[in-house]
């Protein structure tokens, strides 16, 4: 046993830290910074395009198909880093979700058709999974697409759509045999967003801020040739993909960049007279989920090592998302208590203000999405405990 | 010990609750809230036609005299109701402001323009770095006048006030002073709330004449008015957990996963539970702080009431939360009252003292009475 | 609404405190300040005695039972004042168990024998309701009473018998219909712990103390007249006995009573050099306790309010019962971090270590008894929130 | 990194297991409990004869040396067994401290004797009012020799040791006094911890020859000796929180309540899901202690070893709950071993440095590090 990271692991983590502070452009740090998302998409285009330009595209992609082939240890460090220096998200609708799913079902043209374009930040991809009607119960999904010669008519709606607003392409999970059992007769299905019938319409937040859609099929005709699998096996996409989602999921990155966020704002905050820094209940509590977070980074990396060893991402996993989750909301809470009143504020300037508060709301989001902390709970009972 | 109302208290609390619900449904409080004003001057003339503007004017200047207990009736209902208007502000603090220190002529006009909606007065008192005294502020004799400088923060419903009632140090203590907002020599930055309300910094450099001190020392009336006025704001808090309770049961009963409501599930029932239980929690310390408010006793009023402070402020960051996450991908949109209960929630956590401001005053008192 | 005591409360409260201070005897006081259990049966016995003396054996039945026919009021507040001049508890198993039952469906042979010596302290009574394999799921009991000319003959297992080793008389759910459904087939037996065929075997608790036993029936012969109400009808008895056992279940007295000792305990404690109590971290959390458990004080007191209205117990007991709880075992691991390392000495002497640390052990129960809180959860959802 | 074991390593843990398992029941144990000394003799010699008594003694002085990571994986064999014979205290604690400051003949002497498990030895340590240093124990150079003076707390296994190793305070910072338990100037008061093990409060006063010093100064060798105890007593603790899981869950299978295994119920799965993302996280701190112990930096060593006795203490607290409370009323019985794992644990919480202790070290050294 040893916890150290080896010396190779060293320099990356710093030849990472060097190019990241040497080529993420100011102008995006800033906005990252403050949490302003006027250029959202922008910014992360842009930020995907440099990454690519060194061969950084896609860390978590085996090399054959343009990734850099790293081990999980090194895209840990590396999102850990860019979390760090306050790069943009990379979006992992296409990196991390349909591509997997591509390189393992797709065709041969398939894969050369889509993943470059993913690679090299051309194409925006969104996701077409939870309907109105299915959010953890994924499988009672109503969205039907029917046969007619070459073409898939789609019809129906998707909900929680993030940022679809900006894609090219969305995938989709079907329902291609209305009589089949619910898992059974679900396909897997690659869209255009520019094709005829499609239609979005925004969601306000709980924050006040537009991120994700509903998108609406009517009548909409789809190649067959964008079938992914066979049909009605999309159900096994569905799980594999969900599977590859869960990389990366402990957030330790933006976790660790969120305390020492609030470790500033609490030893700049004034409370009675002094820095709230030093108020000893308060203290206390940073005390208290820096070292929660601490131990998930041990976790994080005890599973990334069992991992590598049984290749799967197994229902550990689970874990990470509950605890990061919580980690994270839990600072992301008392970044407002360091606020105190000022918080009030919301839609007034200042770095931390909005930023804080705006985000506070947002992130309650994080255990809601990407299978609730209640799904996850059932799974550790179920699957890790055999209850 | 009696936990019942009288039926005059009861009517209150009804014509408030029925208007709400017939006048005020989810899609036009939508509306005021996306409006430029942030209000509706409608709705303001409706709630003084309700008589409820002169809810905290003692009756023998003309008002209803409901006192803590209608008071908190009334503001229940606001909350539940998730008005936008400066119910609170206006007819609850500075109304009782006025009543307790104005005198005269000055009182039966403010009181009269403030219980027929005429105009609205909001008390100017939070400060930045600190809630429970002015320190920034202060008011200086000058001539026959006074001479008012300094700087309050978040003041709710500010932009909307032709009368701005301006806590200040003087040299005999503290003294609360009348200023138009639109007098030269004030500056409002409006913002707005986390709960989408209208608000505003206010910087003061301003003459007033002898007559705009309201009374003379302040510092006991405004701590009466202050702690009436966060008694009533944890009755309006209570409001919205009813709301956000009741709103989350329902759903969970509507909302079906895998062939089941969701409430069935008992992790899920095992949450709500704890939610009932906070409420219920919640509405105790509430009714212990209006009684506390009835009472003669200052110090075991600011008790009472920093108790509610928190044990609400406590409830509603958890029920809060919890409201949000049960309702899954629904609560986060701002399209079910879920969302605006959560924001009003955490909106109430932060106003008139923090959760952890009223938990440290409440150690200061204990140390206090030990010593 | 007016949450003020009356002139009259307040002057039977200080009559109750007088009372107490002048006739509780200092022998029995220091025992149960020091949480010595050796002498238990005796000092509750002549506590007993001594109420029932000044007319102050029953507050909580009615004057035609010899009761004080108070209200609820002023039985919250006797007890209060019981509790913090640490008297022994009165035993609820005759008290507030047995005797409701007898005194709705007994015939009045049953309660003119039974009930007087329930009052003047004369029975000891104790429990026979859970079995070993019905817990929660009482209705599961197996138990069995079969009818012999004019007697049952009793045979089984009951669990959680609470002191039953200085018993005379023990109340028992028997089955007594085999093939009815679950709850149809039961009776309500009251048996003499002298009778033949009962055995007593002493359960150790978690805390090394013995206070609870396992009661075994073996050919148990016990006569028809002992019978509670009809045959069958049994379980009747035993949902009116639980809503009883709830009264007072907050146990307000015993948290204020502890939280005092506490607040105590953190002023002696010397932590870092100076007195514990100063220590801002643990000081908010005795501040929290306290305020949660002034909170719980005034809903208690809407509850009866609310009861006196419409009699029976609702199911807001349950939230009673799960906040009082966790209160008070809040307050016993606090007592337990204010003696710090010098609670590991379990044996020892000192006041206030064994009782703390004995307490916090032996207060685990208070979830798990008298239905468990899980239960009691259950009852909220079910009942109050109508899930 | 890696998170895996050599195969003598896993060996060592796998021995002491299969040890326990076979000649260790909970009856077997129950009646040591009970018995007048507190613990066998024979498991002692039987761990002996495993070489478990020389698992930290280096090689060079013919012990296997283990290391952090062997004393690791023993010791939560230990926990998991929950063994009452003093492995922690003697083949752990004080051999340490005699491996980092004995010397010559002394040191042979004593590692010879501990590792045949001929003796037990025991660090005195603990005092009250604190546990990092030693404050109310003073050796004063006396002569050629030294006199001891001052008082050691709850000193766990201190009954069954020929030796006591007694930190003090020194002119030169502090040392460890070789003593024996039944010399003259020795008091023991023996008493019975919460977890039912034999420990004593001692008092010294005594002269003692010069060659009781073991080596010189002694703050360092202490300090390591003292977390790699505290990484072993969290490991320890995480054997013991791994069988509190375990049966929980093993019993929430088999108990079947109105029809249904309880282990069904949605609420206590995930109160068991919770359960185990607290052993992780303990797990995951007892590991970060222990590499920390093999390195050379003192400050992280500190850090990481508090921060584990934080985190696996309050595992320690919850899961011991928790364990009880899901067993209903059998986990109030001590005919299981849910009880038994619930009064270790709460001992695990108070020793060494309680839970809180550790915080405020954390804290302590956070700001030192930040000043």
């Amino acid at each position: 046993m040893d916890l150290n990271f080896s010396p190779e692991e060293l320099a990356f983590r710093d030849e990472v830290r060097a190019f990241v502070a040497a080529h993420l452009p100011d102008d995006i740090q800033g906005r990252v910074r403050r949490g302003d998302e006027s250029q959202v998409a922008d910014d992360i285009r842009r930020w995907q395009k440099i990454l690519h330009a060194h061969g950084w595209g896609a860390v978590m992609w085996p090399r054959e198909f343009g990734g850099t082939g790293w081990d999980k240890t090194r895209q840990f460090l590396f999102e850990i880093e860019c979390a760090a220096a306050d790069a943009p998200i990379q979006l992992p609708f296409g990196l991390k979700m349909v591509a997997p799913v591509i390189m393992r079902y797709g065709t041969p043209e398939q894969q050369q058709r889509f993943l470059p374009r993913i690679l090299d930040g051309s194409d925006w991809w969104c996701q077409g999974y939870s309907e109105p009607g299915s959010g953890s119960d994924l499988a009672s999904l109503k969205t039907r697409a029917e046969r007619d010669g070459d073409h898939y008519v789609v019809n129906g709606q998707k909900a929680w759509n993030t940022l679809g607003q900006h894609a090219d392409w969305i995938f989709c999970l079907v329902r291609t045999d209305p009589d089949a059992k619910p898992q059974r007769g679900i396909s897997f299905l690659l869209i255009d967003m520019r094709t005829p019938g499609i239609r979005l319409q925004p969601t306000r937040l709980l924050d006040g801020t537009y991120e994700v859609n509903e998108v609406f099929f009517d009548n909409v005709r789809v190649p067959v040739g964008n079938l992914v699998g066979e049909e009605n096996a999309g159900w096994t996409c569905a799980k594999f993909l969900l599977g590859h989602e869960r990389t990366n999921i402990a957030g330790i990155g933006a976790s660790r960049r969120e305390l020492a966020r609030l470790r500033r704002m609490a030893a700049e905050a004034v409370r009675d007279g002094r820095p709230l820094a030093e108020d000893p209940v308060f203290a206390a509590r940073i005390a208290q989920v820096a070292l929660e977070l601490r131990a998930l980074e041990v976790t994080n990396l005890r599973v990334i090592f069992a991992e590598a060893r049984q290749q799967a991402p197994g229902p550990e996993a689970s874990m990470l998302k509950i605890r990061g989750t919580e980690i994270l909301q839990r600072i992301t809470e008392l970044q407002v208590e360091a606020l105190g009143a000022r918080a009030l504020e919301y839609e007034g300037d200042g770095e931390d203000v909005p930023r804080a508060v705006g985000q506070y709301m947002n992130l309650r989001k994080l255990s809601i999405y990407g299978g609730s902390n209640e799904i996850q709970r059932n799974i550790i009972a179920q699957m890790v405990l055999q209850l | 010990m009696d936990f019942s109302f009288t039926e005059e208290q009861q009517m209150l609390q009804d014509s408030i609750r029925r208007y709400l619900a017939s006048d005020y449904p989810l899609e036009h409080r939508a509306r005021i809230l996306a409006s430029e004003a942030g209000w509706s001057p409608e709705t303001w003339r409706a709630l003084a036609e309700l008589g409820l503007l002169a809810l905290d004017i003692d009756e023998a200047d003309g008002g209803i005299g409901a006192g803590p207990v209608g008071t908190m009736l009334v503001s229940q209902a606001t909350g539940a109701g998730l008005l936008l208007e400066p119910f609170h502000s206006s007819a609850v603090l500075a109304t009782r402001v006025v009543s307790l220190l104005a005198r005269g002529e000055q009182r039966a006009t403010l009181l009269g323009a403030l219980a027929s909606g005429e105009a609205v007065a909001v008390l100017a008192h939070d400060e930045d770095g600190g809630w429970f005294e002015p320190r920034a502020t202060t008011a200086e004799a000058d001539g026959d006048g006074w001479r008012l400088r300094g700087r309050k923060a978040r003041v709710y419903h500010a932009p909307m006030a032709r009368w701005l009632l301006v806590s200040a140090r003087t040299q005999d203590g503290s003294g609360v002073f009348l200023v138009e907002r639109e007098a030269a020599g004030v500056q409002l930055r409006p913002l707005r709330t986390v709960d989408g309300q209208r608000a505003a910094d206010i910087e003061f450099d301003l003459r007033l004449p002898a007559d705009a001190r309201l009374g003379g020392e302040a510092s006991a009336a405004l701590d009466e008015a202050l702690d009436l006025g966060l008694a009533a704001l944890c009755a309006d808090a209570l409001g919205v957990l009813d709301r956000a309770l009741a709103t989350t049961v329902q759903y969970a009963r509507d909302r079906v996963q895998f062939g089941t409501p969701i409430g069935r599930f008992q992790a899920l029932q095992h949450r709500m539970a704890d939610m009932y239980m906070q409420v219920e929690q919640a509405r105790s310390m509430t009714y212990l702080a209006t009684s506390a408010c009835e009472g003669g006793d200052p110090a075991a009023r600011r008790e009472a009431v920093s108790g509610a402070k928190v044990v609400v402020g406590q409830a509603a960051r958890r029920v809060g939360q919890e409201s949000v996450q049960l309702h899954g991908g629904m609560g986060m949109t701002d399209e079910l009252d879920v969302s605006h209960c959560f924001r009003r929630l955490l909106a109430f956590e932060l106003r008139m003292g923090t959760t952890d401001e009223h938990l440290h005053a409440l150690q200061a008192l204990a140390r206090a009475g030990a010593a």
